[in-house]
C-alpha cells in the first residue's frame, strides 16, 4: 500500500505512519495466521471462539430442555444425556464465559490505556491456541463417545476409577488443565498490561472501571485456577496410576474434592461476574454522557468481592452434614458478599439518576441485566442460609438461581458489550431495531425458561436427571420452560444474524459512533495494527478519567516495536520496553502442550515425550534473534 | 455538551504537530530494564504467586487428609529416612547463592561473572536432580500404597517437575550466553531465574518438613 | 486433507464402542454356555469349530461392571478380591489351566471346574458371566490400557450384615 | 413404538395422592424452609419491586424532574447500601438461629433409628430399634408412624447420593465411609416420595422411595408382619413358581427369608409384594410390569445393574404367582 518509502515523505507525522505501519505490520507469510501477536487479533480470535462455543453449548442446553419437555421422554438415553449436560456446564463455563471476558480483555485493555500492543504479546497468543486445541479436543472426545458424563463438577466417586470407566474422565480433567493454564496465562498477560503501561498521567486511581474489572479477575484467575489445575490433576492421578487421595477405602476423602472443586467453583463464578460489571460501567458512563457515579466504590467494592468470593465455597456443600457452626460462618460470607454487589447496582441506577440516559441497544441489554441480576442475587442469598438450602439444594431452585445470576449477568452484559464494541471491532455498526428485537425476546424467553424452574425446585424436582415421572406437577412446568428455552434461543441468534449480516453491508461506524470519551474510541475503527499513532498523555490531578489527552509521549524509536512501560502507581514514564514481533513459537509450543495434555490421558508416559518436545519449543520461543536491544536506528518520532 | 476542540484532534490522520508544553520526551530511557520496571520480572512474580496457589493448596489437601487419621503416616507405613531428603533440602539451598549472584553480576553488567554463576547453578541443579531421583527410589511407599505415599509422590513429583524446568531453563540461558553476543535480552532472563530458584528454595521448606520431619517425629 | 478425515472418523469409531456402556443387551450375549463345541468325539462329521466371541471385548463399562459382580458375587473369597488367588486358583498367574482365552473363561465360569469351581451357568446370567469374563482377561492385562481401571476402590458393600 | 409402551406402563403409575413438594410440609423439619421461603418471596419480591422501579423511572423519565445530582447519587448509593447491610444482617441472626435449633446431635427418647443406605440406583432400609435379631431389612418403602420423630443414619455403599423427602425433611447426603444423621417427624398420614438428589450415575433420575406415614398401630401391625419370613402354605402353582425363582439367578443378588435365597448386593425380596412399587418407585407393583421389569429391565431402566433374566414363558406365571405370594 505504500508505494512511497518513508524518506521521501516531508511531512513528519505521514512519515511517522507509515514508520510504525511497518514496524507493527501484521504477520506475513504463508503460516501468517498462526504467527500473528496483535493483541487485537488474539482478542478478537478468542471472542468469536467463545461464541462458538456458546452456540454449541446453547445446543447442548435445547437438547436437555427436548429431553426433559415430557416425562419419561425417550429423545436421549441416559448415558448421552449425561454426557450432554456435563459439557453443556464444562463449555459455558470453561470455554464460553472466561475465555470471552479475556478475549474482550485482551483487545479492549491495551486500547483503554493507549498501548500499542500487550506486554507480553507471544504469551497471549500461546494461550488462544492452548485454549482452542482444549475446546477441540473436548468435542473430538464427544465425537468419538468419550465425553465427560459425571457432571461439570465431577464429584468423587462416582468420578473415580472404579465408578467412571474407560478414558471419558481422564480426557475431561487434562482438557480443564489445559484451559484453565491459558486461562492464567492470559491473566498474566492483563495484568502486567494493567499496571506497567497505562499512559503518563494515567494514575493507579484515574485507571478505567473496565481496565480495573480485568485486573481484579485476573488476580482471582491467578489463585483460583491452580487450585482447580491440582485438583483435576490429583483426580487424574487417582483414576490412571492408582494413587489414593480420594479413595475412601484407603483413607482419602471423597470430600476433599468438593472442597478443592468449589474453592476454586466460587470465584470462577466471580471471575466472571467482576468483567461485566466493568463492561456495564463503561457502557453506562457513555449512554448517560457522564463518567459513572462512585467510582471509588465501584473498584473498592469489586476488590472486596474478589477477597470475600475465596471465602464462601462451603455454601455448595451445606448438605453434606458438615458441622453446623462452620456451615453457619459460610452463610454470613455469602450473604455480606451481596452488599458490595449491591452497591455496584446502586451506583449505576444513580448515574441513570444524575446523567442522560439514551435508551439504546447495549443500555437495553445492560438495564436487562440489572432486572434479572438482582432475582439472581436475592435467591442467592435464599440459598446462602442453611435450614433454606438443605431443602432446595441440588433441585431446579438451583438452577433458576445460577442461570438468572450467570446468563442474567453475564451473557445480558456480553451482549451489549457486543452492540456497543462491534463498531470498533469491525467498523461497522450492528442494526438496533434487530437488536431491540433480539433483546426483547432474549428477555421474555429468559424469565419464561428459567423462572418457573424455581417453582420446579420448590415442588421437589432435582437437578440433572435425565426424566422424571408423571404425575408429579412437574409435566407442564417442564413443557414451558422447554417453550421459553426456544424463545431464547432465537433472541439470541438473532444478535448471531445482526453480527454477520452487519459484517458484511453494516453503517460505516467511524472512530467514535457513541460518542464516547474513553481511549478506545479515539483511533480508527478497526484499530490500525500499531492502534494509535502516539501515545496519549492524560491530564493528571483531574478528579474524573474522561479527560482529553493534552499532549503526546515522543521520542518512540520508530522502527521497533517498542511499548511505554509506566510505573505501577503514578504511570511516569519508566522504561522502553521491546516486544518480539510474529512469531510461530506460540502455536507450536500451544499445540504440542494441548497433545501432550491430550496424549496423558491415554496413558501417563506421554507426560516425559511432551516434556521433550515442549522444551524443544521453548528453545525456539526463547533463542534470541540477533537483533540488539540498545542499538539506536535513525526514525525517531518527533 | 459541544467538546472543546483541543489543539490536538486525537486521531490516527492527525496532521499539524505543534509541541504543547505537556509533550514528553522518552528518547534518554532505557531499553533495558531490571527488577520490577521489567514487565518480564512482573510475568515471573505472578508465575510464582500462582506456583504459590499450588503449593498452599497440595499443604491443604496433605493436612486435610492428615487429619482422618488416626496413626499417621497410615497404619502399615514405615517412617522416612531423613538422610537423602535432608541433603536434597541442603543442595537446593545452595542454588540459591550462586544464581543470585549471577543475578546481581548480570544487573552490574559483568557477563563473565553472571555466565559463572549460571553454570554452576546449572551443574547443582544437575546434582539436585540426580540426589532427588535416588531419594524417589529411597522411598519406604509406593504411590498406590496408601495416602502417605500417594501424597509424598505427588508433593514430590510436583517439586520434581518444577525443578526439571528450572534446571533445563539455566541451561538454555547459560547455552544462549556461551554462544551468542547480543545478550542484553538474557541477562534479563538471568534475574528471573534467580526469583525462579528462590521460589523453589522456599517452596521446598513446608513440603520437607510437612513430608519427612513430621512423620518421622510422630513415629520416633 | 481427506487423509485426516479418515484418520479422524478411525479415532472416532474406535472410540465409539470402548468407551461407551451398553445400555442394549442384544440376544447373542445371551447365549447361555457354548454348547456347540461339547463333544470332541462324534459318530458322524466333527462338529463346526463355534468360537464365540467377547461381545464386550474392550469396553470399559463391561469391565466396571465385570469389577462390581467380581466383588458382589463374592467370588474374592475363593480367588482373592483382586484375583491373586487363595483357596481358588490364582488369576493372574502367567498360565491358567484351563485357558484365557474368552470363550474359555466363559465355559470355566458357566459349566466349572473340577477341584471346586461351582457351575455359575444357571445361576449367573450370561451376559453378566461375559462382563466377569471381560473383567478378569483386564486384570490380566489382555484389554487395552484405556480401558483398565487403574485401582479398585475396594468398598466393601456394607448392606445388613456389613460395618 | 417403544416410547408408546414405555409411556403407558408408566402412565398409571403412581397414584395422584403421592406429593414431592416442599410446598406441602407435612412435618415441622418441612415446615420450616417453607416459612422460610415465604418470608424470603415477600421480602425480597418487595424490593426487587423498589429498586427496578428505580432503575425505570431513571432510565425512561429523563426530564428535569428525575434529575439528581452527582452528591444527591452517592448519598442514595450509600443509603442503599447501609439499608442492604442491614437487611442482610437480620438475615443472617435469623437464618443461623433457626439453624442452631434444627441442629439433629440431641437424641430424644421415643426415636426411630433407621439405617438407610443408598447404592447405585436403590435405597435399603434397616430399622435397628430393639435387639438385633429384630432388626428389619427392607428397600425403597420406609414406614414411619406419624408424631414420634425417625433419626435417619444415612451411608453409601458406591457413590454420593442425598437422601431426600420434600414434604418431610431437608436432604442429606450418603457419602461412603461417612455416617451422616438426619431426624424428620412426619404428623399427617399419607405417602410421601423421596428421590435421590445427588446425581450418582446413568439412573441417578429414577432413584426415588416412597415413605408411608400411618398411624402408629398400623406401624406396628406392619412391622410384626414384615419381620416374619416369608410363609410356606403355597397352592401348587405357587410352589412350582417358587421352584423356578430358587432355580434362576434371582438367588445370587437377592434375599428372601425363609428360602435358601441370601445375596446381599439387591433388594431384599422376602415381602415385595406388600410393596406398592418395583424398581426404586419406578413401576406400580403389577405382575405386568414385574414380568416386564425382570425380562427386559434394561428398556425400563436403561444402564441398570438388574441383568435381563430369560424365563421360559411356561415358567413365567409361576414365578409371578409366587411373587404375588410374598405378601
Amino acid at each position: 500500500m505504500t508505494t512511497a518509502s518513508p524518506q521521501t515523505i516531508a511531512d513528519g507525522r505521514e512519515r511517522d505512519r507509515l514508520i510504525l505501519q511497518q514496524a507493527w505490520a501484521p504477520a506475513a507469510g504463508p503460516l501468517r495466521w498462526f504467527k500473528e501477536v496483535n493483541a487485537q487479533v488474539i482478542g478478537r480470535r478468542y471472542i468469536i471462539t467463545a461464541l462458538i462455543f456458546f452456540v454449541l453449548g446453547g445446543i447442548e442446553a435445547l437438547l436437555i430442555r427436548i429431553q426433559l419437555a415430557r416425562p419419561e421422554n425417550r429423545f436421549l438415553n441416559p448415558d448421552l444425556y449425561d454426557q450432554i449436560f456435563t459439557l453443556h456446564g464444562s463449555t459455558m463455563m470453561f470455554l464460553f464465559a472466561v475465555p470471552v471476558m479475556q478475549g474482550l480483555g485482551l483487545y479492549f485493555v491495551p486500547l483503554l490505556l493507549g498501548a500499542r500492543n500487550v506486554a507480553l504479546p507471544r504469551l497471549s497468543a500461546f494461550s488462544y491456541y492452548l485454549y482452542l486445541c482444549g475446546g477441540l479436543f473436548l468435542y473430538i472426545g464427544l465425537l468419538s463417545n468419550t465425553g465427560p458424563d459425571a457432571g461439570w463438577f465431577a464429584y468423587t466417586p462416582l468420578s473415580g476409577p472404579q465408578f467412571s470407566s474407560g478414558i471419558r474422565l481422564d480426557f475431561w480433567t487434562q482438557m480443564i488443565i489445559c484451559t484453565n493454564i491459558s486461562a492464567l496465562a492470559v491473566a498474566v498477560v492483563i495484568i502486567v498490561t494493567a499496571l506497567k503501561q497505562k499512559p503518563p498521567g494515567m494514575s493507579l486511581n484515574r485507571m478505567p472501571v473496565f481496565v480495573w474489572a480485568m485486573t481484579i479477575q485476573s488476580f482471582m484467575v491467578l489463585f483460583a485456577m491452580p487450585v482447580v489445575i491440582s485438583a483435576a490433576t490429583m483426580l487424574f492421578l487417582d483414576r490412571s496410576v492408582g494413587t489414593n487421595i480420594f479413595n475412601s477405602a484407603e483413607g482419602g476423602d471423597p470430600l476433599l474434592w468438593q472442597h478443592l472443586f468449589w474453592f476454586f467453583g466460587h470465584p470462577d463464578v466471580y471471575i466472571v461476574f467482576i468483567p461485566p460489571m466493568g463492561m456495564a460501567a463503561e457502557i453506562i458512563s457513555t449512554f448517560c454522557g457522564r463518567p459513572v457515579v462512585g467510582y471509588q466504590a465501584i473498584v473498592l467494592a469489586e476488590i472486596s468481592t474478589g477477597f470475600l468470593s475465596f471465602g464462601l465455597w462451603v455454601h455448595h456443600m451445606f448438605a453434606t452434614g458438615l458441622p453446623q457452626l462452620g456451615t453457619a460462618l459460610f452463610t454470613a460470607a455469602s450473604m455480606m458478599i451481596a452488599i458490595p454487589t449491591g452497591m455496584q447496582i446502586f451506583c449505576f441506577i444513580a448515574t441513570f439518576w444524575t446523567g442522560r440516559p439514551r435508551l439504546d441497544v447495549p443500555l437495553l441489554w445492560i438495564s436487562g441485566f440489572i432486572a434479572t441480576f438482582i432475582i439472581g442475587g436475592f435467591t442467592g442469598v435464599m440459598l446462602a442460609s442453611v435450614p433454606f438450602d438443605v431443602q432446595l439444594h441440588d433441585t431446579f431452585f438451583v438452577v433458576g438461581h445460577l442461570h438468572y445470576v450467570l446468563i442474567g449477568a453475564t451473557v445480558f452484559t456480553v451482549m451489549g458489550a457486543l452492540y456497543y464494541w462491534f463498531p470498533k471491532i469491525s467498523g461497522r455498526m450492528l442494526n438496533s431495531t434487530l437488536g431491540v428485537w433480539s433483546f426483547w425476546l432474549s428477555f421474555i424467553g429468559f424469565n419464561l425458561t428459567f423462572l418457573p424452574m424455581h417453582l420446579l425446585g420448590l415442588r421437589g424436582m432435582p437437578r440433572r436427571i435425565y426424566t422424571y415421572q408423571p404425575g408429579l406437577g412437574w409435566s407442564n412446568l417442564n413443557l414451558l420452560i422447554t417453550v421459553g428455552a426456544f424463545i431464547l434461543a432465537t433472541g439470541f441468534f438473532l444478535t448471531l444474524l445482526n453480527m454477520i449480516k452487519a459484517r458484511a453491508n453494516g453503517k460505516e461506524a467511524g472512530m467514535n459512533p457513541w460518542k464516547a470519551k474513553s481511549l478506545e474510541w479515539k483511533t480508527a475503527s478497526p484499530p490500525p495494527s500499531y492502534t494509535f499513532l502516539d501515545v496519549p498523555v492524560l491530564p493528571s490531578g483531574g478528579p474524573s478519567e474522561d479527560e482529553e489527552p493534552e499532549g503526546v509521549v515522543r521520542g518512540f524509536d520508530a522502527s521497533r516495536r517498542e511499548l511505554l512501560m509506566t510505573k505501577v502507581v503514578d504511570a511516569s514514564p519508566d522504561y522502553r520496553h521491546i516486544v518480539p514481533g510474529p512469531s510461530i513459537w506460540p502455536f507450536l509450543l500451544g499445540l504440542t502442550s494441548a497433545l501432550t495434555f491430550a496424549g496423558i490421558a491415554f496413558d501417563v508416559r506421554w507426560a516425559a515425550i511432551g516434556a521433550v518436545l515442549c522444551i524443544i519449543m521453548l528453545i525456539g520461543w526463547f533463542w534470541p534473534n540477533g537483533k540488539s536491544l540498545t542499538a539506536r536506528t535513525t526514525w525517531t518520532t518527533e | 455538551m459541544v467538546l472543546a476542540e483541543r489543539k490536538i484532534a486525537y486521531c490516527t490522520n492527525y496532521m499539524d504537530n505543534r509541541m504543547t508544553q505537556h509533550d514528553i520526551d522518552v528518547s534518554n530511557l532505557p531499553t533495558i530494564a531490571f527488577g520490577s520496571r521489567s514487565p518480564l520480572w512482573w510475568a515471573e512474580m505472578l508465575t510464582i504467586m500462582m506456583l504459590s496457589a499450588v503449593v498452599a493448596t497440595l499443604i491443604a489437601t496433605y493436612l486435610y487428609l492428615r487429619i482422618g487419621f488416626s496413626s499417621w503416616p497410615g497404619p502399615d507405613a514405615v517412617p522416612p529416612s531423613l538422610f537423602l531428603p535432608t541433603i536434597c533440602f541442603v543442595v537446593l539451598l545452595i542454588v540459591v547463592a550462586p544464581i543470585y549472584s549471577a543475578s546481581k553480576a548480570a544487573q552490574r553488567g559483568e557477563r563473565q561473572r553472571s555466565t559463572h554463576g549460571l553454570a554452576i547453578t546449572f551443574l547443582l541443579g544437575i546434582t539436585f536432580l540426580v540426589l532427588r531421583f535416588s531419594a524417589f527410589n529411597e522411598l519406604g511407599v509406593r504411590w498406590y500404597s496408601g495416602v502417605y505415599g500417594s501424597l509424598v509422590w505427588v508433593i514430590m513429583g510436583f517439586h520434581t517437575i518444577l525443578t526439571i524446568a528450572a534446571t533445563v531453563w539455566t541451561g538454555i540461558l547459560l547455552g544462549i550466553t556461551l554462544g551468542q553476543k547480543d545478550r542484553e535480552r538474557q541477562q534479563m532472563g538471568i534475574q528471573i531465574n534467580a526469583l525462579y530458584w528462590g521460589f523453589l528454595a522456599l517452596s521446598w521448606i513446608p513440603f520437607y518438613v510437612l513430608l519427612f520431619v513430621y512423620p518421622a517425629a510422630l513415629m520416633v | 486433507m481427506r487423509i485426516i478425515w479418515v484418520a479422524l472418523s478411525l479415532v472416532l469409531a474406535s472410540g465409539c464402542r470402548q468407551q461407551s456402556p451398553q445400555l442394549r443387551v442384544e440376544p447373542d450375549q445371551r447365549v447361555v454356555s457354548v454348547m456347540a463345541r461339547e463333544g470332541e468325539i462324534q459318530a458322524g462329521g466333527s462338529l463346526p469349530e463355534v468360537v464365540v466371541k467377547n461381545p464386550y471385548e474392550g469396553n470399559a463399562h463391561a469391565i466396571a461392571e465385570g469389577e462390581r459382580l467380581f466383588l458382589g458375587y463374592n467370588c474374592g473369597v475363593c480367588h482373592g478380591t483382586h484375583g491373586g488367588g487363595g483357596m481358588g486358583l490364582n488369576l493372574l498367574a502367567p498360565a491358567l489351566t484351563y485357558g484365557d482365552a474368552p470363550d474359555n473363561l466363559f465355559d470355566t465360569i458357566s459349566k466349572g471346574r473340577p477341584k471346586g469351581m461351582p457351575t455359575w451357568g444357571g445361576r449367573i446370567p450370561a451376559n453378566q458371566i461375559w462382563e466377569i469374563v471381560t473383567f478378569i482377561r483386564s486384570l490380566r492385562g489382555l484389554e487395552p490400557q484405556t480401558v483398565t481401571p487403574a485401582r479398585i476402590e475396594a468398598l466393601q458393600y456394607p448392606t445388613a450384615a456389613g460395618r | 413404538m417403544n416410547c408408546l409402551l414405555a409411556f403407558s406402563l408408566f402412565a398409571a403409575v403412581l397414584p395422584s395422592t403421592i406429593n414431592q413438594s416442599a410446598l406441602y410440609p407435612a412435618g415441622p423439619q418441612a415446615a420450616t424452609p417453607y416459612y422460610l421461603w415465604n418470608v424470603f418471596a415477600w421480602v425480597f419480591g418487595i424490593l426487587w419491586v423498589i429498586v427496578v422501579g428505580f432503575m425505570i423511572v431513571g432510565l425512561c423519565y429523563r426530564g428535569r424532574a428525575t434529575r439528581i445530582s452527582e452528591l444527591a447519587g452517592e448519598k442514595a448509593v450509600a443509603t442503599g447500601a447501609a439499608f442492604t447491610a442491614i437487611i442482610l444482617l437480620a438475615l443472617i441472626v435469623i437464618s443461623s438461629a433457626i439453624a442452631r435449633d434444627i441442629a439433629t446431635d440431641q437424641s430424644q427418647a421415643n426415636e426411630l433409628k433407621v439405617r438407610v443406605t443408598g447404592h447405585q440406583w436403590w435405597w435399603e432400609f434397616q430399622y435397628q430399634n430393639g435387639p438385633a435379631d429384630r432388626f428389619l431389612t427392607t428397600a425403597n418403602e420406609l414406614h414411619i408412624p406419624i408424631g414420634r420423630p425417625v433419626r435417619m443414619e444415612v451411608r453409601s455403599g458406591d457413590v454420593i447420593h442425598s437422601f431426600w423427602v420434600p414434604s418431610l425433611s431437608p436432604k442429606i447426603d450418603a457419602i461412603p465411609d461417612h455416617f451422616n444423621e438426619i431426624v424428620f417427624q412426619a404428623d399427617k398420614v399419607g405417602t410421601y416420595r423421596g428421590q435421590c438428589a445427588e446425581f450418582c450415575g446413568l439412573q441417578h433420575a429414577h432413584m426415588g422411595f416412597l415413605v408411608v406415614a400411618e398411624t402408629p398401630a398400623d406401624f406396628q401391625k406392619w412391622f410384626n408382619h414384615q419381620l416374619d419370613p416369608s410363609q410356606d402354605n403355597l397352592s401348587a402353582e405357587e410352589q412350582q413358581g417358587r421352584q423356578v425363582f430358587l432355580s434362576s439367578p434371582c438367588v445370587v443378588c437377592h434375599t428372601v427369608r425363609g428360602t435358601s435365597a441370601f445375596g446381599g448386593i439387591a433388594p431384599d425380596l422376602t415381602h415385595l409384594a406388600s410393596r406398592t412399587t418395583i424398581a426404586a418407585a419406578l413401576l406400580s407393583n403389577t405382575p405386568g410390569n414385574l414380568s416386564g421389569w425382570i425380562t427386559d429391565s434394561q428398556r425400563v431402566k436403561p444402564g441398570t445393574q438388574m441383568p435381563p433374566i430369560d424365563i421360559a414363558s411356561q415358567d413365567m406365571q409361576p414365578l409371578l404367582s409366587y411373587l404375588d405370594a410374598l405378601k
